[in-house]
């Protein structure tokens, strides 16, 4: 089952660049096809999925390279299983709305989309190390020719700059990850887990994982690459960039760091968190006074997913000051929450600037201005989606935010204060750019001639809508899918609670 | 009685020589393989004493392969050396500066 | 009982998204019609609810509806919590509601947004009303930002006006702040109650009054912390200084907004809170003394700003300012019930007077300008009656309903012996005195004196038969009659029949009420009380001085102005807030974010460290380069030198030389 | 003591001879000079009891290898005058680093490995090399049995060399005819037949 979900779409996607090499209307209508499979299956995956189980479901197993003890081992828990249904959402959203934006070498885009989608479905149901390795390195291949064939005019800076980054982060993982099986002896991700390691071993592992991971959050200072890669991407490739891309930072953290090295993240903590609150505020700030919409939406980005490392390491601080394990939990299920939410929204933000710039080919605030007017029902959208960027309560945006902002109490007054700055600055810079771009007088000529949201947009929107609507006002069944497996990860963590 | 010590010193001062001919004969390309011959051949004098004051033969073995190579080295050389005076009419190693970085 | 709480709720709700969603497809007399008999329901839901609880002996109602997450121990549901503190608060909601929906019928009548505006009207009546159900703080914070929300998209409801969305922005970031100081106080009562569920809440805070945690290197009560702290958010919602700066300029919505948000409801949810939020407060004498003195700094200045306004729209704005700030100051005294009680008055006769202004706005075309005004009673004698009512219920009149509220709090203050009582029993008293001159005046520049009107509004308003619309005539009529007798009813029974016991908690040490309750002998000689009332005679003087300055002899304010110009132009300038917060804090931010976006991200991260790196490789190189010269020679000597050095270091090793 | 002085001799032409290779002005001189270098070492490595290796010295390096260096000297008109620039430039450093060369190994000579360790074992050990009485039966024994694959990779190296050198060296004439069998074997039918589609001749006559 879970194979059929990572190697339907790479299939589908040579199926694409096949059947639609002549013929665009015949590639979308494929790619669609593929993409609604993949969501159906993975939907379907999560009904089948029993949400009291904290262990891996749907385990494949089987021998890969038997010489050094790689194995195809696929298998989702809690954690996982809704990353893996997001991806679905994400890509088949992307592909209805390259519908006829994208006109240059559509097949390809397409393609491009849907094997990235398998191997991301892959990265987040790998439990072999090797296989989530070669799933994660093997991720920025397609990401690199979106964004290098279909981006913007800088696309080739950005693209290195993306990929130098990203890369140089993996390879430290993929040292720590040998290092593991001579430890471990199996590559097997969870054998990883009961290692007794002394501490100073753990601190170089932690390390090692940070470089990946922090990388691909991004975590503050290397955070630069993505409000570039941002601007230069498509719009399918940023919502697939902001959506699912960043997750696996945060999934890495949950999947590697934490249980692997328990002691070294407790010790290493003040650091995590120092930059997950440097996240909020300075990047907040930094956001604020951008020009460009989608470096605007990039820069809330980086700042909303230092919340989810902040909910991530803040456990260790939680149990010192309150001793409270469900404050602990609430600050990793707030992260999740966060997780899942910032996929919904993010992706939303990127088609809304899409949307105006397939219409006006330009992202620079000061040319937009009353589009309110020419649009209005896009204006609705827009600022449904940047009220729940700003975390407003009833929009998923809200509910990680709330949950980390409680827990980082227990932590420490200071910690929830400035973590709760974002209430302050995730509303400025939000509606500061809603100001600008959707209300007052139409500015100039361009703007006059916009016309409203097409049904294929209203489609897409509308269904983000829902779903941010959705979690916003009843995340309880989101939380309770991932509860057990949070719950057993902090057993491993800290045992002693 | 001779000494080991005597074949040693003679095969350093041959090395030097040697060595002192590649900086002093810098340009000339047929000297400068001279030169290197020079330096195997005092190469080949601490083998051979060595061998003989050790009573071990793998010594002589050696020499025997280095001056194999060696014939084969400057053969190749030399080849070279034709090859590149009939190209660049010169064999001054100043002008062979194509590799430049 | 359920279903009738749900049905008041949802039916707002099931409105807005109905007019909102499907507003073009049901056109606008149906978008209209669909809004009101919602709100309707909503209204007759809430007076009957209202009516089981005080005379039916309903039982409080605490149920949870869902359970919105479960964490671990920790159940976050969606409730509601139902006692008479909500069902009073859900009846001047809906019921001011309804109100300023029906005269929207006539205001919006010509407006290109009607659909729009009734939805979110209606969206407000729903959020406000999950505010004061909510039975736990997620949901309370849920209608607190979702109020907020609908605030900020009605402010802006012009969205082309550049006034307008500067100041729905500038409302909705400020009370963010506000909010950032509840979230944490909703984190410290998580952290040291336990729970989020009202019930236990204040169950545990009871239990263990004494609990203190360090803060700020000194030891505090945790009450005083998270009493502080939901103030905080309280302050932002309720608009009181320093966070008051939004609510003047959210003048820019439509006048039935200003009525029912920023007047009647919305602004006095800061008020709800604290009521409602009693047994965390009373715990904490410093947390009530930051209440009362805040509140009374709130309700003297100003309303000294209220004095020089021309707007007619934000006189009435400080006004409110400055009366939620008296309901401040009533909670601070911990006379809660005085607090609520003014609530409900002020609800509705300051309702009534947005909706006179806004009448007296539309008859002149869209006129504010008081200056531009005069005379208006010849043209609009309905609207000159009832904001003529409103005012004196505003400014104390015996036997109307605000001398009740407003005497009622003043004599708490006086009553109570808490920190900073001294301060704000002096400052409400002399805000009688303001209050009645700012009133005063506005009410004799617009419907006295000479007539300032410009032609082009003075040829709208001579067509008119007296009023604008019928339909903005009633709601003035409905409104009017609460205003002038609510008081006189109900301030025994809420004020001194243990009307809220259910609902709020006061130490009996603090329970100034009850101590007020000893001599009160019945509403008519509370009334007649006034005659030795200090506070009676300043209003009395403050109504006298605005006429004299304003009817009587207008020649003569000159000489009254002259000598306080820099008094005055301090207040124009509003204590310069506005600069503050703008050059201060928006601008300081700004420059601080392109600070960081510059100097951090663009020249140290990307400049220094990642193209950096890049350059410094490539000068690396580019030294590289030039030791491959090409030259077989230097390639042999560095071999040999090598070589040299290497002997060099085996031997000095050996030799020991180094 | 012959033997003494019959090595300092030697030794001595030795240093000369190759003093001369690197100074001489005509490279010519310098390939002479080599070739007594080698002459001499032959001499010493007899002296040394390698018979086979001083017989293959001159036989293989003044014979042949020599020979050619000659050969290519003279066949190369070459501007003495422009290579021997920056000889007296160079003196200096060249000789510093030789002079530094060899007392640093004199040192190592001089102090560790001088007669005290090594000397002591010669007696033996040249008694029993003499033992074995024939040097080339004795590199033979081992050349062929232990040594024997890289003796084999030495003749390759030697094949490589003259197929390289041929190779480099050998030039193409224009004037003379080749005949290229990979361009013969490429050929298609195309390059050479031209299939040509007419309409059959008709009888007019009808």
């Amino acid at each position: 089952m879970l194979s059929l979900l990572v190697w339907l779409p790479v299939l589908g996607g040579i199926g694409v660049l096949v059947a639609g090499r002549d013929d665009a209307a015949r590639a979308r209508w494929f790619a669609l096809g593929v993409a609604a499979l993949v969501f159906a299956l993975a939907v379907g995956l999560w009904v089948a999925f029993e949400a009291g189980v904290a262990g891996m479901q749907f385990i494949e197993r089987a021998d890969w390279i038997s010489a050094f003890g790689i194995q195809y081992y696929l298998g989702v828990d809690g954690i996982s299983m809704p990353l893996v249904v997001l991806t679905a959402f994400a890509t088949l959203l992307v592909v209805v709305a390259a519908w006829e934006v994208v006109q240059y070498k559509p097949a390809q885009y397409l393609a491009a989309f849907l094997i990235m989608e398998g191997i991301m479905i892959g990265v987040f149901s790998a439990l072999d190390a090797i296989l989530f390795y070669v799933f994660f390195e093997a991720m920025l291949i397609p990401m690199f020719l979106i964004i290098g064939i279909w981006g913007g005019p800088n696309r080739i800076y950005a693209t290195l700059k993306f990929f130098l980054y990203t890369f140089l982060g993996s390879v430290m993982m993929l040292i720590a990850l040998i290092y593991l099986r001579t430890e471990a002896g199996s590559f097997a991700i969870q054998d990883f887990y009961g290692l007794q390691l002394p501490l100073a071993t753990q601190m170089v592992l932690f390390l090692a994982f940070l470089a990946a991971f922090a990388v691909k959050v991004p975590m503050f200072p290397v955070h630069t690459w993505l409000p570039d890669a941002h601007v230069e991407a498509p719009t399918g490739g940023s919502v697939i960039l902001a959506a699912i891309t960043l997750k696996i930072g945060g999934y890495g953290f949950l999947r590697f760091s934490l249980p692997i090295a328990p002691e070294a993240s407790m010790a290493l903590d003040w650091l995590l968190i120092g930059l997950s609150l440097i996240a909020v505020v300075y990047i907040g700030l930094v956001a604020m006074v951008q020009a460009d919409l989608k470096k605007l939406i990039a820069y809330s980005s980086i700042a909303h997913m230092g919340f989810v490392t902040l909910g991530f390491f803040l456990i260790f601080r939680i149990l010192a000051g309150s001793g409270s394990r469900d404050g602990a939990l609430l600050a990793l299920e707030g992260g999740m929450v966060q997780m899942i939410s910032h996929g919904f929204v993010s992706a939303a933000m990127f088609l809304c600037v899409g949307v105006l710039y397939d219409r006006m080919h330009t992202r620079r605030i000061a040319d937009y201005g009353g589009v309110a007017s020419k649009m209005p029902v896009f204006a609705g959208f827009f600022v449904l989606f940047a009220m729940a960027n700003a975390g407003l309560p009833g929009t998923s945006g809200f509910v990680g935010e709330f949950m980390i902002v409680l827990a980082s109490f227990q932590a420490g007054f200071w910690y929830a204060a400035i973590a709760a700055l974002t209430l302050i600055l995730g509303a400025a810079y939000s509606l500061w750019m809603i100001k600008r771009v959707v209300y007052g007088e139409v500015d100039n000529e361009h703007v006059d001639t916009l016309t409203d949201v097409t049904p294929r947009e209203r489609l897409l929107l509308g269904t983000l809508a829902v779903a941010i609507i959705a979690v916003g006002v009843y995340p309880a069944p989101l939380v309770e899918v991932m509860e057990p497996s949070l719950d057993a990860l902090f057993r491993i963590v800290v045992p002693t609670f | 009685m001779l000494a080991l010590s005597d074949y040693l010193a003679l095969s350093a001062l041959l090395f030097a020589i040697g060595m002192a001919g590649i900086f002093l004969n810098r340009k000339n390309a047929i000297v400068l393989l001279m030169s290197i011959e020079l330096i195997l051949l005092a190469v080949n004098f601490n083998f051979i004493a060595f061998s003989h004051f050790l009573g071990d033969i793998h010594g002589q073995v050696f020499v025997f392969f280095i001056l194999t190579v060696a014939a084969a080295e400057s053969a190749i050389g030399l080849a070279i050396l034709v090859v590149l005076f009939r190209n660049r009419d010169t064999i001054n190693v100043g002008d062979l500066d194509s590799m430049r970085g | 009982m359920k279903t009738i709480y749900l049905l008041v709720v949802l039916a707002p709700l099931f409105g807005a998204v109905i007019a909102g969603l499907a507003g073009n497809v049901i056109g606008r007399s149906n978008a209209a019609r669909i809004a009101v008999a919602a709100v309707a329901v909503s209204a007759l839901g809430s007076l009957w609810v209202l009516y089981q609880h005080v005379w039916g002996g309903a039982p409080v109602f605490d149920e949870t509806l869902y359970q919105w997450a479960q964490v671990g121990g920790l159940s976050l549901e969606v409730g509601f919590l139902i006692d008479r503190l909500t069902a009073v608060m859900m009846v001047v909601v809906t019921s001011v509601s309804l109100a300023v929906h029906v005269y929207t019928i006539g205001y919006m009548h010509d407006d290109a947004g009607y659909q729009r505006f009734f939805s979110y009207i209606n969206l407000f009546t729903f959020a406000m009303l999950m505010l004061v159900m909510a039975n736990n703080f997620l949901q309370l914070f849920f209608g607190w930002e979702a109020v907020g929300l609908v605030s900020y998209l009605l402010i802006g409801f012009y969205y082309r006006k550049e006034s307008a969305i500067f100041a729905n922005l500038k409302a909705f970031l400020v009370n963010r702040v506000g909010d950032f100081g509840f979230l944490l106080g909703i984190a410290a009562v998580l952290m040291y109650y336990g729970s989020l569920d009202y019930g236990e809440v204040f169950a545990a805070a009871t239990l263990r009054p004494d609990m203190s945690l360090s803060i700020f290197g000194t030891e505090a009560l945790v009450a005083t912390v998270a009493g502080v702290l939901l103030f905080i958010g309280a302050m932002g919602k309720s608009a009181q200084v320093p966070l008051h700066v939004w609510l003047p300029d959210s003048m820019e919505g439509p006048t039935p907004i200003s009525a029912l948000i920023h007047a009647a409801t919305m602004v006095t949810a800061g008020i709800f809170l604290v009521a409602r939020m009693s047994p965390i407060f009373e715990l904490s004498d410093a947390a009530l003394s930051v209440v009362l003195v805040l509140g009374a700094v709130t309700a003297l200045f100003m309303g000294l700003v209220g004095l020089v306004q021309n707007d007619i729209k934000r006189v009435i704005a400080y006004s409110t300012l400055s009366q939620l700030g008296y309901m401040f100051v009533a909670l601070g005294a911990s006379a809660y019930a005085a607090g609520v009680f003014h609530l409900m008055t002020h609800a509705f006769f300051k309702a009534l007077l947005f909706l006179g202004a806004g009448a007296v706005i539309v008859a002149l075309h869209h006129e504010q300008d008081m200056r531009r005004m005069g005379n208006l009673r010849r043209y609009l004698p309905m609207t000159h009656i009832t904001m003529l009512l409103g005012t004196l219920a505003l400014v104390g009149t015996p036997f109307f309903s605000g001398y009740y509220s407003k005497d009622v709090i003043i004599e708490a203050v006086h009553a109570a012996d808490r920190f900073g009582a001294g301060f704000a029993y002096w400052a409400v008293l002399l805000g009688v005195f303001i209050t009645a001159l700012y009133s005063f005046r506005l009410y004799f520049m617009v419907f006295w004196g000479e007539e300032r009107i410009d032609p082009h509004a003075k040829a709208h308003i001579s067509h008119l038969p007296g009023y604008v619309l019928p339909v903005m005539q009633w709601p003035l009529v409905a409104l009017a009659v609460p205003s002038v007798v609510i008081g006189y009813f109900t301030i025994e029974p809420m004020l001194f029949g243990g009307f809220f016991d259910e609902a709020i908690h006061v130490l009996s040490d603090n329970d100034v009420l009850a101590k007020k309750g000893e001599t009160f002998h019945g509403p008519l000689a509370f009334g007649l009380h006034a005659a030795v009332n200090p506070a009676f005679w300043l209003a009395v003087a403050g109504a006298v001085v605005a006429w004299f300055f304003y009817i009587a002899r207008p020649d003569l304010r000159p000489a009254l102005t002259r000598p306080m110009a820099p008094l005055i132009a301090v207040l124009e300038r509003k204590y310069g807030f506005d600069e503050l917060y703008r050059d201060g804090f928006a601008g300081g931010g700004r420059q601080l974010g392109a600070l960081f976006w510059r100097g951090g991200d663009q020249a140290i991260i990307d400049g220094v460290i990642v193209n950096g790196t890049a350059r410094t490789i490539g000068r690396l190189a580019q030294g590289l380069r030039g030791v491959q010269s090409g030259y077989l020679y230097h390639y042999a000597f560095a071999m040999i030198i090598g070589l040299l050095l290497l002997l060099t270091v085996f031997v000095g090793r050996w030799q020991g030389w180094f | 003591m012959i033997e003494k002085v019959i090595f300092y001799v030697f030794a001595a032409i030795l240093l000369l001879a190759a003093m001369l290779v690197i100074t001489a002005r005509n490279p010519v001189h310098s390939a002479l000079s080599l070739v007594l270098a080698f002459f001499t070492s032959a001499a010493l490595w007899l002296l040394a009891e390698a018979e086979f290796l001083g017989i293959a010295l001159v036989l293989v390096y003044v014979g042949a290898v020599m020979v050619l260096f000659l050969f290519v000297v003279m066949m190369l008109d070459i501007n003495i005058s422009v290579i021997r620039e920056g000889f007296a430039r160079y003196l200096p450093l060249g000789a510093l680093v030789g002079v530094v060369m060899v007392l640093q190994m004199l040192l190592v000579i001089g102090a560790g490995v001088g007669e005290g360790q090594v000397s002591l074992a010669l007696a033996d050990a040249a008694g029993e090399s003499g033992a074995g009485g024939n040097n080339i039966r004795l590199l033979g024994s081992v050349l062929y049995t232990v040594y024997v694959y890289p003796f084999e990779l030495a003749a390759i190296v030697l094949l490589l060399a003259i197929i390289a050198a041929i190779m480099l060296t050998h030039r193409r004439r224009a004037d003379t005819k080749h005949q290229d069998i990979s361009a013969q074997v490429r050929t298609r039918k195309d390059d050479r037949l031209r299939l040509v589609r007419m309409p059959s001749e008709v009888d007019d006559e009808r």
